[in-house]
């Protein structure tokens, strides 16, 4: 049993507490950066984090007409969510939990966490929760597809599916320009905006029942069943963040597992992920919000990047 | 122990048609049914699943011979491997059927349908299911074929006072039939170029590649038929949902597992040496079979009906992983090949245990309901709760959710699908990944028709006077379906050491099994290589669990861990009643309107009858009736028209018709 | 030679006797008896011939201008099982008939003597050895089937007897101008014209025979006998005969008549085979054959589709099987030709219990027309469910021999015509649509008001079927020593 | 010996009348004349039979000539003769379509019956063997007569022509059947006749006439 090791499991138990802290930042981040760019001063950063705070301290409110499974959703949908981020590689390249759930497992986990998120929108039986999850479900399941040819495009080139061996492989390929990550970069970035209820898909901020997707379903939520889903949403955010990050631009990612290397490729994931988001917040101040039916539209433009990023590596770089 | 290999199965074959007989009785002396029948049938489950369970682990395959048969060509049966995992897959079904049947059959017990000839005809069907995989001669297994159509026909039918039923009875027995005689010229090719109807000369039949894919073009059409695959699948949706609820269950979840059987055994085991084009076929068909079966399936508001269009779904799936393996054996990758056939086997698994488990639960929502419209429904899970939950790992199954098994089946065939980068013909590499493309899409859409499936019927408000009356099932009945929902966690929990029985089969039929599939030991499925890719779904599931305490116990310790009841919120609206919730076609319309071009919805405000107020309604129709059935039917009632023609009754008519014969004939000759 | 003689004329004579005897006997009642213990006493003396020829050396008898072999002992047999389980149902029908008022005292008369007469001409033409004779038979057949079929002297009846009677007079008189050439070219072949039209002997000679007379000869024999079996484009009488008659004359006509044509058609066939060997067309005769069966195959098939009379209905399908039949025999080749004997066999077994069948079905509705027969398997199950299941034995279902046959024909059509297979599937699809299209709504769905139970005896259904389903998953190594022995003797090798 | 070649010309002339028996029959179109050629018909296959008999020796045949004569030439005439009368029809005269038409086409047949019979013209036998086309041209032409005439009357004598042409080959050409056979087919005919007799009557009572177009209840085509 050498450190090396125990400095992996060391890295897989820590990195959820980590990003489970850095999740809600990183949505502060945006949020600072938009209202900067619209000329506001905004809230600190800090913000997600107290709302947290906030509402695990305040009573929870359920419908009378509430079943068991609306209360057992929002722990459902966390833990899978907090399972996903922990299986990729956050500053360590090898994780044991990538061992536990390669990339397609990943999709799987995120697609049981929305699986609940949609059926507690449509237990309580308003109308804006069964519009919220039958526009969720359209939605992934566009997404979906397009989420797993972009993967399979670095799976394919890696000859794996388990995201250390993607990563690992992508860092000693060093800088090689492939026009499959290309499309497969640009369509996991649109998924990414699509999944995560981004404009120009969805917009985080309002509950007009014309726009809201993600919100309509958590409408009936209070109280730490909110704060669940809130934080699991904003880890899937974080999530969507670090593959994009880690995948393509693997950089920096530790080698061999000690603190100090930890915090070095910490660091600069954060300063990725910071990046990003920055990106993000300008999209999201410079686009506007579409209408639900040209969602599936920008949705096939993202399956059709991947799935060429996915032609274009089989046929063009087999040699690779 | 040392009893015959074959002693087994042969029991549990006897044990059905024993319950069949005796069932003919019971119309005087229903108590027969629940005393007598129904306990043979689990007996004959038990057995089967033994005997399966038997072979998978030794392996070998015992033949003999039966005093039955055409004169010289006596019946032969056999018990391989392949026949194990089938004969364990029929018997875990028919064992939850037969626990679950008492409780659903009491209220036939009383009504006009008769309950001699739905126990007879259960017990033949399963009997004829069972016989057909053991079959080891190409005339056992037609008449075992046959008499499963036949049977499971009668059982369509069998409450025929609703003319849509005897429709759809007819449907399905005609395209059973046309099926079964494919199948049958298929068997003929073979036994002409091998010399004889058993299957070991078929096996060394020495067939021109021109004969080979006539035999297979045969074989697919036939089973493909059984099996339900686009476009020639418009009778599985007619006929699984107009079956007593257990039935539907035996169909959709038994007998077009035995149609994969059958596919399997003919192309892979006795045809051999498979050709990419066969491989490039049933992969196209399976995809497309796949992707439409989901489409369908999430417009649809009848909840059987829903069903029986995700079981198209489902075989599409399998069959995709079967076209894979085909593909990958004709261009000499056996491990591969190996990988994707019992990824296909493995889910043939699976789907019948999740989709028996969603029939049966159909079926008890249909018992405490009586009704199938999911328009209907609403809020059974606060009233059903056991049954409520069991549905619901039948749901994340059937989506392919971790960790249950519908998702580590379809983990393996995607696994098997992205080792296309090994293949060296250019056009398989892309179109492989396509059809990997359209089943992620597949996944995508089976969650949300079970989203959408689950929520309407069971979550929300009770939308009609049935649904607010509903209560929950006897034990039975919750038993059989806690029997499955369990089996579903089970193999979705630990799918490697029946993953180490299935990869024998690929051992016996191509020569190679997985060998480094679970060389990690039972806890990690590594199909390929542990570098390569690598699931540990018990470590998963008990991550999930970990998680979710934890969450738990912290925030019970937080400050407040009282809930108050209130009213929705609703963003405020107040009136919120049942009328004012999300339908299931609400909920599909959005899809309707993205996939519109693939299938024909009419839609629109409907009077219903009564001239009520008007409602929006809308029906979905797949294409392939305008393309492909409606002029086949108009071909032959016109060929009617003229041959009735021709009995003119004019009697010079016909004695002319005598001349010309005569004189054509003589002309011939000469 | 044992009781084998005695056996023999017994079979043949006791329907004789018995035609004269009832010829005479005005009670129907006793009549009914009477003709019942006569076909009882036939069908024994037949068991009884079949046990003495099984130990007869070779299996073949020939003497007194008779011929048994293992060809036509299987049909004897079955003529007189037939007969008696017709017989048996016969007996309370026609009283039912009576009470209903179809039938005159005087007709039952003339019924129950042509019942007798009817199966005596086909068992001598079974059973003679003189081509001749067998014409005479045939043609004695017809005139006791025209006297039956018109029996109940409707308008329908009378067209239907006439239209019987002129189809197949002339059908059989073309026959007889075959069996002339046949005479006429035996006579260069076999000095004696004594022998001339002796099927033994001929069939010992047959290759010195002139090839181009047979040729001609065949063709005529096929046209001539082909009317009688009902092969298209020659079947138009059968439809109608089998509709208006009693029903257990249609059950006689398509379980019995039909094979008996069909046999003589493959008795001159051997003669044609060995006369045409050396020709340039050796396979003439089976060509021709094919191209019939095939032909009233599908044409059966389509002409099912569109049925307002179920009696009709059966009768199209009786065409399509013995299109079937006639198709096997002229493929040839020992698997073909036993498909095609155990196709005759199991056939008529099943047709004659769904005719019987069919015979109470019509009786519960009052009616023969299609739609008015509704609801059978409420109003009476038995009679429902026999004719389900008889009607899925006919449209080849296992566990019943008709899909033994026809699975047999299928891999002999696929081993030599490949491409006929095809059509074949295609026809057989049709038919069984055509089937169960109009079977449907008269077993299922609810009974129209008023509809009442018969007293139906489903006895000879019950046996027929239990038969059939025993012949379709295992033949009994007798029947199939029988057959295998049929099969050398025609297609001179064993399957 | 001399007078051998003259009976067999004998023999082929009365054939020959008896080809135009059938010829008149087609083109008579009232029913008793029709009835009379058919007598004629009979009487001259008997006669052929008594020659065939005479030239072979054989003397079965005189027999057989003697039942043809009594059967074809006189009992069925007679009756068919009394039953037009029962049904007073002798004024009925059948109006045939086309007869110029109806006559030619048999005579094509006689020209297929003739170009039929050639493989077994070749046999090089015995000249009364090409009776076997006359005979032949005689049944198909009976055949024609039941297609070309309506009339119930008229194809029984289509059908008895037939009997005849028949009759004509089996004698010519093979010195008669076997005896047995022989009387089967006389005594078949006879039975047929009287079964004509019997139908006449029914049908007549069904359909209040004898013309067969009338007879077409028993259609599958639905009334238009």
């Amino acid at each position: 049993m050498n450190e090396q090791v125990t400095g992996y499991w060391l890295a897989t138990l820590l990195q959820p507490l980590v990003l489970l802290l850095a999740a809600p930042l990183l949505v502060g981040w945006i949020k600072r950066i938009k209202s900067r760019l619209q000329n506001r001063r905004g809230p600190a950063v800090m913000q997600p984090l107290r709302d947290l705070r906030k509402l695990f301290a305040k009573q929870p409110v359920v419908a009378k007409t509430a079943s068991p499974l609306f209360r057992a959703a929002p722990y459902v949908v966390f833990a899978s969510t907090l399972l996903a981020v922990t299986s990729v590689p956050l500053w360590s390249i090898w994780l044991p939990s990538t061992t536990v759930a390669d990339v397609i497992v990943l999709v799987g986990l995120l697609g049981l966490g929305r699986f609940f998120l949609a059926l507690a929108g449509m237990d309580v039986g308003t109308a804006f929760g069964g519009m919220g999850s039958s526009r969720e479900m359209l939605v992934s399941a566009l997404a979906e597809p397009a989420m797993l040819m972009a993967v399979f495009t670095l799976a394919m080139s890696a000859h794996s599916t388990n995201l250390s061996s993607i990563v690992a492989f992508n860092l000693d390929a060093g800088v090689v320009l492939r026009p499959s990550y290309l499309f497969a970069l640009l369509g996991l970035i649109l998924v990414a905006i699509a999944e995560t209820g981004r404009i120009p898909v969805d917009n985080p901020a309002t509950h007009l029942e014309l726009t809201m997707i993600h919100e309509a379903m958590i409408l009936e939520y209070s109280g730490r069943h909110l704060a669940l889903m809130e934080w699991a949403a904003q880890l899937k955010l974080a999530l969507y963040g670090l593959l994009i990050a880690n995948l393509f631009f693997p950089w920096g990612l530790a080698e061999r597992f000690t603190p100090l290397e930890g915090l070095g490729a910490l660091a600069l994931v954060g300063g990725k992920l910071l990046l990003l988001g920055a990106l993000l917040a300008v999209a999201e101040t410079t686009l506007a919000k579409m209408r639900l039916f040209r969602a599936p539209q920008f949705l096939n433009l993202a399956f059709l990047l991947t799935l060429l990023g996915l032609l274009s590596n089989v046929i063009l770089e087999s040699g690779l | 122990m040392s009893i015959a290999p074959l002693t087994l199965p042969g029991m549990a074959i006897l044990a059905s048609l024993a319950s069949a007989l005796i069932a003919l009785g019971s119309g005087r002396a229903p108590w027969l049914m629940r005393g007598l029948c129904l306990p043979l049938l689990a007996l004959a489950g038990v057995l089967a699943a033994g005997a399966g369970v038997g072979v998978l682990n030794t392996g070998g395959a015992a033949l003999t011979s039966l005093p039955l048969g055409l004169p010289g060509h006596p019946w032969m049966i056999a018990l391989d491997r392949l026949s194990g995992l089938f004969m364990l897959l029929i018997g875990l079904v028919v064992i939850a059927v037969s626990v679950y049947a008492p409780g659903y059959l009491r209220e036939y017990e009383h009504g006009e349908d008769s309950l001699p000839a739905l126990g007879f005809f259960s017990g033949v069907f399963i009997a004829a299911m069972m016989a057909v995989v053991l079959a080891a001669d190409a005339f056992g297994f037609m008449v075992c074929w046959e008499l499963m159509s036949l049977s499971s026909y009668f059982l369509v039918a069998f409450q025929h006072q609703h003319s849509a039923n005897r429709r759809a009875a007819f449907l399905y027995l005609l395209m059973a039939h046309i099926g079964g005689l494919s199948i049958l010229l298929g068997y003929a090719v073979l036994a002409s170029h091998g010399g004889g109807l058993g299957f070991e000369a078929m096996r060394d039949a020495a067939l021109t590649p021109a004969w080979a894919t006539l035999a297979f073009a045969l074989a697919f059409l036939g089973f493909g038929m059984k099996a339900g695959l686009v476009p020639v699948h418009a009778w599985l949706p007619e006929a699984h949902p107009v079956a007593p609820s257990h039935i539907s269950a035996l169909m959709s979840g038994v007998m077009l597992k035995v149609a994969v059987y059958g596919f399997v055994r003919f192309c892979f085991d006795l045809l051999g040496n498979i050709q990419t084009s066969w491989g490039v076929t049933v992969l196209v068909v399976g995809a497309v079979s796949a992707l439409l079966g989901v489409l369908l399936a999430l417009m649809q508001t009848d909840l059987k009906r829903m069903l029986a269009y995700s079981s198209v779904e489902n075989v599409g799936i399998i069959f995709i992983g079967l076209g894979l393996s085909m593909v990958f054996a004709a261009s000499g990758a056996p491990t591969l090949a190996a990988l994707a056939l019992v990824a296909a086997l493995f889910h043939s698994l699976n789907h019948a245990l999740f989709k028996g488990l969603m029939f049966l639960g159909a079926g008890s929502v249909i018992h405490a309901t009586h009704q199938r419209n999911m328009e209907q429904l609403g809020g059974l899970l606060r009233r059903m709760p056991w049954t409520g939950l069991f549905v619901l790992f039948g749901a994340l199954a059937l989506s392919s959710l971790p960790p249950l098994n519908g998702f580590a089946s379809e983990w393996l065939t995607f696994q098997a699908a992205l080792q296309a980068w090994s293949l060296h013909n250019g056009l398989l590499r892309s179109l492989i990944p396509i059809t990997a493309a359209m089943l992620a899409l597949t996944g995508a859409l089976a969650a949300a028709c079970f989203v959408r499936a689950y929520g309407i019927s069971f979550l929300g408000l009770a939308r009609g006077k049935s649904a607010r009356k509903a209560r929950e099932t006897g034990w039975g009945m919750r038993a059989a379906l806690g029997l499955l929902a369990v089996l579903c966690l089970l193999l979705g929990v630990l799918p490697t050491p029946v993953i180490q029985w299935i990869e024998g089969i690929p051992r016996e039929l191509l020569g190679t099994g997985l060998p480094h599939a679970t060389q990690h030991g039972w806890l990690w499925l590594t199909p390929v290589s542990p570098a390569t890719a690598s699931y540990a779904p018990l470590w998963l599931a008990l991550g999930l669990a970990l998680a979710w305490g934890l969450t738990a116990l912290l925030l019970r310790r937080g400050a407040v861990r009282k809930i108050t009841r209130g009213n929705a919120w609703d963003c405020g609206f107040g009136t919120r009643n049942a009328r004012t919730q999300y339908t299931a076609t609400a909920f599909s319309q959005p899809f309707g309107r993205v996939f519109g071009m693939l299938f024909q919805v009419d839609a629109g405000l409907r009077e219903d009858e009564g001239g009520g107020t008007p409602r929006y309604l809308s029906q979905v129709s797949d294409h392939f009736w305008g393309w492909l059935y409606a002029p086949v039917a108009r071909a032959t009632l016109l060929g009617g028209r003229l041959a009735s023609h021709l009995q003119s009754g004019h009697l010079r008519h016909y004695l002319g018709w005598t001349l010309a014969t005569l004189l054509l004939l003589l002309w011939m000759i000469s | 030679m044992s009781t084998l003689f005695p056996a023999l004329a017994l079979t043949l004579f006791t329907p004789l006797f018995g035609g004269l005897v009832l010829g005479l006997v005005r009670p129907m009642r006793l009549a009914g008896w009477l003709n019942l213990a006569f076909c009882a006493l036939s069908f024994g003396a037949s068991l009884l011939l079949a046990r003495d020829l099984l130990a007869a050396p070779g299996g073949v008898y020939t003497g007194h201008g008779l011929h048994i072999d293992a060809f036509n002992l299987p049909l004897i047999v079955l003529t007189s099982f037939v007969g008696l389980t017709t017989a048996i149902f016969s007996r309370r029908y026609m009283l039912e008939m009576y009470a209903h008022g179809r039938v005159t005292p005087l007709r039952m008369q003339v019924y129950h003597a042509m019942f007798q007469g009817f199966l005596l001409t086909m068992l001598v033409a079974l059973g003679t050895d003189n081509l001749g004779i067998l014409w005479v038979a045939v043609e004695g057949a017809t005139l006791a089937t025209v006297l039956l079929v018109s029996l109940y002297r409707t308008p329908e009846s009378v067209e239907a007897a006439w239209k019987y009677f002129i189809l197949c007079g002339v059908g059989i008189a073309l026959a007889l101008f075959g069996t002339v050439l046949v005479y006429f070219a035996a006579q260069q072949a076999i000095g004696d014209p004594e022998q001339g039209l002796t099927w033994s002997v001929l069939h010992a000679h047959a290759d010195g025979m002139s090839a181009p007379v047979m040729a001609i000869a065949f063709v005529f024999l096929l046209v001539g006998y082909g009317t009688k079996v009902g092969l298209a484009p020659m079947h138009f009488w059968l439809p109608d005969a089998h509709s208006e008659g009693p029903t257990p004359v249609s059950a006689m006509l398509s379980g019995l008549l039909l094979n008996i044509a069909l046999y003589a058609v493959v008795r001159f066939k051997m003669l044609a085979d060995s006369a045409l060997g050396q020709s340039a067309t050796p396979q003439l005769a089976g060509h021709l054959m094919m191209g019939l069966g095939l032909l009233s195959f599908l044409v059966a098939a389509l002409s099912l589709q569109r049925q307002r009379d179920i009696k009709r209905m059966f009768s199209y399908s009786s065409v399509e099987h013995m299109g079937l039949a006639t198709f096997a025999f002229g493929i040839g080749g020992p698997l073909a030709t036993f498909a095609a004997l155990l196709h005759l066999l199991v056939h008529s077994l099943t047709k004659s219990a769904v005719f019987v069948t069919v015979g109470h079905a019509a009786h519960i509705a009052g009616s023969q027309r299609i739609e008015r027969i509704r609801g059978l398997i409420r109003t009476q199950p038995a009679v429902g469910w026999a004719l389900l299941l008889g009607v899925a034995a006919i449209a080849g279902f296992p566990p019943f021999g008709i899909f033994a046959s026809e699975f047999l024909m299928l891999n002999a059509t696929l081993q030599s015509w490949p491409w006929l297979a095809g059509l074949l599937l295609i026809g057989l699809a049709i038919a069984f649509a055509g089937l169960f299209r109009n079977l449907q709504p008269m077993v299922y769905g609810s009974a129209p008001e008023g509809q009442v139970a018969v007293r139906a005896n489903l006895w000879p259904v019950v046996v027929h079927l239990l038969l059939v389903a025993w012949l379709g998953l295992a033949i009994p190594p007798l029947l199939a020593g029988w057959l295998q022995q049929a099969t050398r003797l025609i297609a001179g090798g064993g399957f | 010996m001399t007078q051998l070649p003259l009976l067999e010309q004998a023999i082929l002339v009365l054939a020959a009348l008896t080809l135009l028996a059938s010829f008149s029959m087609l083109a008579q179109s009232r029913l008793t004349s029709a009835i009379h050629s058919f007598a004629w018909q009979g009487v001259m296959v008997a006669a052929a039979t008594a020659l065939v008999a005479a030239v072979g020796h054989a003397h079965h045949l005189y027999l057989s000539a003697l039942l043809t004569f009594s059967l074809k030439g006189l009992l069925i005439p007679w009756m068919l003769h009394r039953l037009v009368r029962r049904l007073n029809m002798e004024r009925e005269v059948e109006n045939i379509a086309h007869p110029a038409l109806v006559v030619l086409a048999g005579a094509l047949l006689v020209i297929l019956a003739y170009w039929i019979a050639l493989p077994i013209e070749r046999l090089e036998l015995a000249s009364t063997r090409n009776i076997i086309a006359i005979s032949l041209a005689i049944v198909l032409l009976g055949l024609w007569l039941m297609i070309a005439r309506r009339q119930v009357v008229t194809q029984v004598l289509g059908f008895m022509s037939m009997e005849n042409g028949l009759f004509l080959a089996a004698v010519a050409s093979t010195r008669g059947m076997p005896l047995v056979v022989e009387l089967g087919i006389a005594f078949d005919v006879l039975v047929a006749a009287v079964l004509f007799g019997v139908f006449f009557f029914h049908i007549h009572e069904s359909i209040e006439s004898l013309d067969t177009g009338k007879l077409t209840r028993l259609t599958e085509e639905e009334p238009a």
